[in-house]
């Protein structure tokens, strides 16, 4: 499970080693990587509006 | 999917099986016009839309050049501001919807097969329907130019309600051809999708793809989640001016600012689908004339997907001064202020690439290097322009328009003139002149930087865009970027030459027309045959 | 051939799945209208007020506080009404319950139909406007030369932000064309028949309202 | 080659930034807290691209240089290095970090509009502006002043060619001046460099912004969004005295206001009117119908020889006191004055060859209004 939250999280700054990607791409479960990709863009974008609330108060 | 190879590094294929195409069975093709009309070959399709969008491409150049005519010297001497308003929209929507989209679509036909070895796209017949509803589309946008009342004149983000209560007659004509141009980029997209994901070469995994081929698998998914939402704008405008909604009229409870909203939810990655096929081809000019792999294979993939994925979140920094609430602000200021990290990482690897190559410089990397520098400089604009509170001052400026061009021109039109430097070879079966080539290199460089760098200073100074006359202090700035349009518009004929000049002879190409290519493309003969990997290759990923 | 078979399955389905996404895409584009519809009246975005009645809400008057409320009306083309307010601006505590009267006058000869629109600011304000009764909720027909005053009930938030201490609420008169009228079949026919006494319904006693007000 | 012109703006720029006011290759300093603190976010973020442009096209030109395959390079083939991409993923946040503080500062600041001592509601108009002193009485309309034949090349151009108006809007300083800003029509934008203001106008919708001027001085600025034919001829001019210079001029224009209310009695010649509607229809009509009347069809009808408009002065009146609603005719009730709304429909009524020889009246037009 962190490897997976590792990988979506370096496909987020878009860093990420050769090796580390083909052990992901070899993993054989797209839909965990997809579902990961989906919460931890939800969350990026919860927390870029609480850092603009906290920023505007 | 292909079985499951041990780990290795990409990017050497060999290819077994390179069908010679003419002898296998194909039924005659029509002669003459009809072929053409007809041809459901990803080859001839390709063609039809480079061709297509290079027509397009001087249509909207000679606009350009009314407009900087226009600005040529202060005061109204050519045209009347009604037709520069027209001049100024029909470029943008030209260039953007004719030249840009159509270019990158036409290469993507081109070479996307060839690039994973399927024998041609997924779906054939629906290529070249989606390829002639743009002379449809085009045909029906520049007619509105000669309709009462003018074609459109309300810029081409066709703001409300200038655009719906206050718009020419023509309007509704625009709007149809906006839909059937929409339709075409969709249709295409479908098909480059279904292609990539069905059609690869067996035993080629996603992670082997070319750049090129993955930068257009997220483009093709950014068309397909926002050409909808354009339609669905259009669609709204279209209802408030014949059916009496107001969607997006004060009047009847709607508002303006939604347009807005909407239009640049489609916008801001429609910006990122003219410049990430662009990415592709840069990343696979520069390791083949670097002769070294490209840096950072992965990082490049998925420093495409984020940026592909913050451009829905970034709309509203187009709209920094129509009164957001500070959070708004503040939230848009901060994503927009990211998408320069995954941008960065690709300029890097870029840079990575050179570094310690044995570089060489034929036209396509002539071309690929001023893309890394000169797109580079927009994005630094580009920065500035997200930061909000400068934003106020450089809003609807010529800085903006500075900026814009520089991501557009030496950004997207310079990466198509390099890749169609770089595979003219294969699609002729001769190398492109290449004293004329780096002719038009030259003058091309010298020419953007003319016409677009004055534009920072002028917008700085205080000119804002889309005026057809400008204030004094502005002359000295306008004359420069007049000149260096003319100069920039007339070396483009450089490159027609050079293109046609090709088309009927030159150095005969080998197969591998470049030393350092690597992809599968470079597999098949120069020319390359009417039909290629009827059976498809073996792909193999061998380690250096 | 059996490959090939596996393709065109393949190719198939990615079609029905790009179409359906599509589809998704162009229903999202008109659900977007109604979304921000929503979002503006949550987060006050725009000055956009909520065009219904609210009820009041019965909390102790801040005294320590005033608040600076201006009153601008506009005309616009095409709608020869004049709009005018009893006082351009008024001082109000936070809590407390405040009516004024506007009047609307038809220049022309002939009856029309007009829609003030409201607009409110700063933005930040619109959330803690609670507008017990507005003309703005709803059309009105004014007959030839008629004149019609009717007052505008509110009461501000006691949790309006500290560095609010002036709101300038806008309204501007827009013509309501028949074509739309039609179109709204409903609110045609409850606006007719209202017709003949208009200030039956839109100028509720404040009294009345909130009594109601206490009774929820 | 290309990496020069950083060095170009770099030293055109640094000598810029000596200077105060702009000179015409930089945004301006200005003459309010908020637009220097503006300026001061444009110059770090500009240096801030400087450096990594060195840095960036610095290492690209040496390994141009370095690594031609002319002289015999040979390629190495390493691709890729965690740790360097890690950081160089990193030091881009880090900056942005940097970035993001100072401009959520000034940000907010500007979005602080409380504590106003003056109210100007601001109105867009295809083309001019309208302003109004909220609680003052005072009102009146901006138009560029430019004469059409400088812009057509007859004349000479003057030195504010473009961005002079008839009448400025003028502001004390060191005074807080909030903005309430709208449209009659589309979308404008309200815009003047020195002070840092840019706002749209939105029909329907208001918007604020404010201001505090440092200094005296007359500032120029133009409408910053597309709206239509006259979008370049719209200019704003600010005018900042002292506040006792202001509160005279201010107390000037109420009286003014009164004079001309006066105006409105009295019967008027026709001569009078027709000089006074020739002025009002250059200014105001004729970016439209056309010098001359001829207007440009469908959008613009022509005025000359219009067979409905001479026929029917009422109909004529209408049009011109009410607009034309769903056209890009306004209603000039408020924009004009009785006195000018008369003189400009007498005028048209007797020019270009229209000889219906009818008088309005003044008094006739202000009874109209009124009603």
């Amino acid at each position: 499970m962190w490897s997976v939250v590792k990988s979506v999280l370096a496909a987020l700054i878009g860093v990420q080693s050769n090796q580390k990607r083909e052990e992901d791409f070899s993993s054989g479960r797209p839909a965990a990587y997809l579902a990961t990709g989906v919460v931890v863009t939800l969350l990026f974008v919860l927390l870029l509006i609480f850092l603009a609330m906290m920023a505007a108060r | 999917m292909a079985p499951k190879l041990p780990p290795q590094p990409p990017l050497q294929h060999s290819s077994t099986a390179v069908a010679d195409g003419q002898s296998h069975g194909h039924a005659a093709p029509p002669k003459g016009i009809l072929r053409w009309l007809l041809t459901t070959n990803h080859k001839e399709i390709g063609s039809l839309y480079l061709i297509f969008s290079l027509t397009m491409f001087f249509i909207g150049g000679i606009f350009a050049l009314v407009v900087r005519a226009e600005l040529f010297q202060p005061g109204l001497q050519l045209v009347e501001p009604e037709f520069f308003n027209q001049m100024t929209t029909m470029h943008g929507l030209i260039m953007v919807f004719a030249a840009v989209m159509p270019a990158f679509t036409g290469l993507a036909n081109w070479m996307i097969p060839l690039q994973i070895g399927a024998p041609d796209m997924a779906l054939p017949r629906l290529n070249n329907f989606s390829f002639w509803l743009l002379p449809v589309a085009f045909t029906l946008l520049l007619s509105t130019l000669f309709m009462p009342g003018g074609g459109p004149n309300f810029g081409w983000t066709f703001y409300a309600p200038l655009s719906t209560t206050y718009a020419p007659p023509s309007t509704t004509f625009f709007i149809l051809a906006l839909h059937i141009a929409g339709i075409s980029s969709i249709l295409g997209a479908i098909n480059i999708i279904a292609t990539i994901l069905n059609m690869r070469a067996p035993g080629m995994r996603l992670m082997d793809m070319p750049l090129f081929v993955w930068t257009w698998l997220i483009t093709a998914f950014l068309l397909i989640a926002v050409m909808p939402v354009l339609a669905g704008v259009i669609t709204m405008m279209l209802m408030d001016i014949n059916f009496g909604t107001s969607f997006f009229d004060a009047a009847g409870g709607g508002d303006p600012v939604l347009f807005q909203h909407l239009f640049w939810f489609f916008g801001h990655p429609e910006v990122y689908i003219m410049i990430l096929p662009a990415f592709g081809i840069v990343s696979a000019i520069i390791p083949t004339f670097a002769r070294k792999p490209l840096f950072g294979y992965a990082s490049m993939v998925y420093a495409t997907a984020a940026i592909a994925l913050l451009s829905f979140l970034v709309w509203a920094h187009h709209m920094f001064i129509v009164g957001l609430p500070l959070v708004a602000e503040l939230f848009f200021m901060y994503s927009t202020m990211l998408i320069a990290v995954p941008t960065g990482v690709k300029v890097f690897n870029w840079v990575t690439t050179l570094f310690r190559g044995s570089i060489s410089f034929e036209s396509p990397m002539l071309f690929s290097l001023a893309f890394v520098v000169l797109f580079t400089i927009g994005g630094f604009s580009g920065l500035m322009l997200a930061i909000a509170p400068a934003d106020f001052q450089y809003h609807d400026t010529y800085f903006v328009v500075a900026h814009f061009h520089y991501v557009l021109v030496p950004g997207a039109i310079f990466a198509i003139m390099a890749g169609v430097y770089y595979w003219l070879p294969k699609w002729t079966g001769h190398y492109p002149n290449e004293r004329l080539a780096q002719w038009h290199f030259w003058f091309s460089i010298i020419g953007v930087n003319l016409t677009f760098f004055p534009m920072h200073f002028a917008g700085l100074a205080g000119m804002p865009r889309r005026i057809p006359d400008y204030a004094l202090q502005f002359a000295d700035f306008n004359l420069l970027s007049s000149i260096g349009a003319f100069f920039f518009g007339a070396s483009q004929l450089l490159f027609v030459l050079g293109v046609i000049l090709c088309i009927r002879g030159g150095k005969k190409a080998p197969a591998k027309a470049w030393e350092g290519a690597v992809d599968l493309e470079w597999t098949v003969p120069s020319p390359a045959p009417l039909h290629t990997f009827e059976t498809p290759p073996v792909f193999h990923r061998t380690s250096h | 051939m059996n490959s090939q078979e596996q393709t065109q399955v393949g190719v198939r389905r990615t079609v029905i799945r790009t179409v359906a996404v599509l589809v998704g895409m162009f229903g999202f584009a008109f659900a977007l209208v109604p979304l921000y519809d929503v979002f503006c009246r949550i987060t006050g975005l725009n000055g956009k007020v909520d065009a219904t009645a609210q009820s009041i809400v019965h909390e102790e008057v801040d005294e320590s506080r005033y608040i600076n409320v201006q009153f601008i009306t506009r005309g616009s083309p095409g709608l020869p009404w004049q709009m005018s307010v009893e006082m351009r601006q008024m001082s109000v505590h936070p809590g407390q319950m405040a009516e004024v009267d506007f009047t609307f006058t038809n220049n022309s000869h002939s009856e029309s139909w007009g829609r003030a629109v409201p607009s409110v600011s700063p933005s930040a304000a619109t959330t803690h406007l609670r507008k017990i009764s507005c003309f703005c909720f709803q059309e009105q027909l004014l007959k030839g030369e008629e004149r019609l005053t009717i007052p505008l009930v509110f009461q501000l938030a006691r949790d309006l932000p500290a560095d609010i201490n002036t709101i300038t609420l806008v309204y501007t008169l827009y013509p309501v064309e028949h074509a739309i009228r039609n179109a709204s079949l409903n609110s045609a026919k409850s606006d007719l028949e209202n017709e003949n006494d208009p200030n039956n319904n839109l100028s509720i006693d404040p009294k009345n309202n909130k009594a109601a007000g206490e009774a929820i | 080659m290309r990496s020069r012109w950083w060095w170009l703006i770099a030293i055109v720029l640094a000598a810029s930034e000596s200077q105060a006011q702009s000179n015409g290759w930089n945004m301006p300093v200005g003459v309010t807290d908020v637009s220097s603190d503006i300026y001061g976010l444009h110059m770090t973020i500009f240096w801030i691209c400087v450096v990594i442009g060195v840095v960036v096209f610095g290492a690209m030109f040496y390994s141009l240089f370095r690594y031609r395959h002319s002289k015999g390079a040979k390629a190495a083939h390493f691709h890729e290095h965690t740790s360097v991409e890690v950081l160089w993923t990193a030091i881009p946040i880090l900056i942005l970090v940097g970035m993001a503080v100072p401009a959520t500062a000034t940000l907010k600041n500007m979005y602080d509009s409380s504590n106003a001592e003056l109210d100007v509601m601001i109105t867009g108009q295809q083309w001019r502006w309208r302003y109004e002193y909220l609680g003052e009485d005072v009102a009146f309309t901006s138009n560029m002043s430019t004469p059409r034949a400088q812009i057509s090349g007859e004349e000479a151009r003057g030195e504010h060619y473009l961005l002079e108006v008839d009448e400025p809007l003028v502001l004390p300083i060191n005074r807080k001046v909030r903005f309430l800003m709208t449209s009659d029509d589309v979308i404008h934008s309200w815009w003047v460099p020195d002070l840092a203001v840019k706002q749209d106008t939105i029909p329907g919708f208001i918007n604020e912004n404010w201001v505090k001027i440092n200094e005296p001085g007359i500032y120029r600025g133009q409408c910053a969004e597309l709206c239509g034919i006259d979008h370049g001829f719209m200019p704003v001019v600010v005018h900042a005295v002292e506040e006792e210079e202001f509160e005279t001029w201010l107390a000037e224009r109420k009286e003014a206001a009164e004079q001309e209310a006066m105006g409105v009695d009295r019967e008027w010649e026709m001569a009078e009117l027709l000089e006074r509607g020739e002025s009002v229809y250059q200014a105001i009509c004729s970016s439209c119908h056309q010098a001359e009347g001829q207007g440009a069809p469908p959008a613009f009808p022509a005025l000359a020889n219009n067979e409905q408009l001479l026929s029917d002065v009422d109909w004529h009146l209408d049009k011109v006191i009410n607009g034309v609603s769903g056209a890009a005719m306004p209603a000039f009730r408020s924009t004009l004055n009785p006195v000018e709304l008369a003189a400009v429909v007498t005028y048209t009524r007797n020019a270009w060859g229209n000889e219906t020889g009818d008088v309005v009246q003044p008094s006739e037009v202000a009874e109209l209004i009124a009603q």
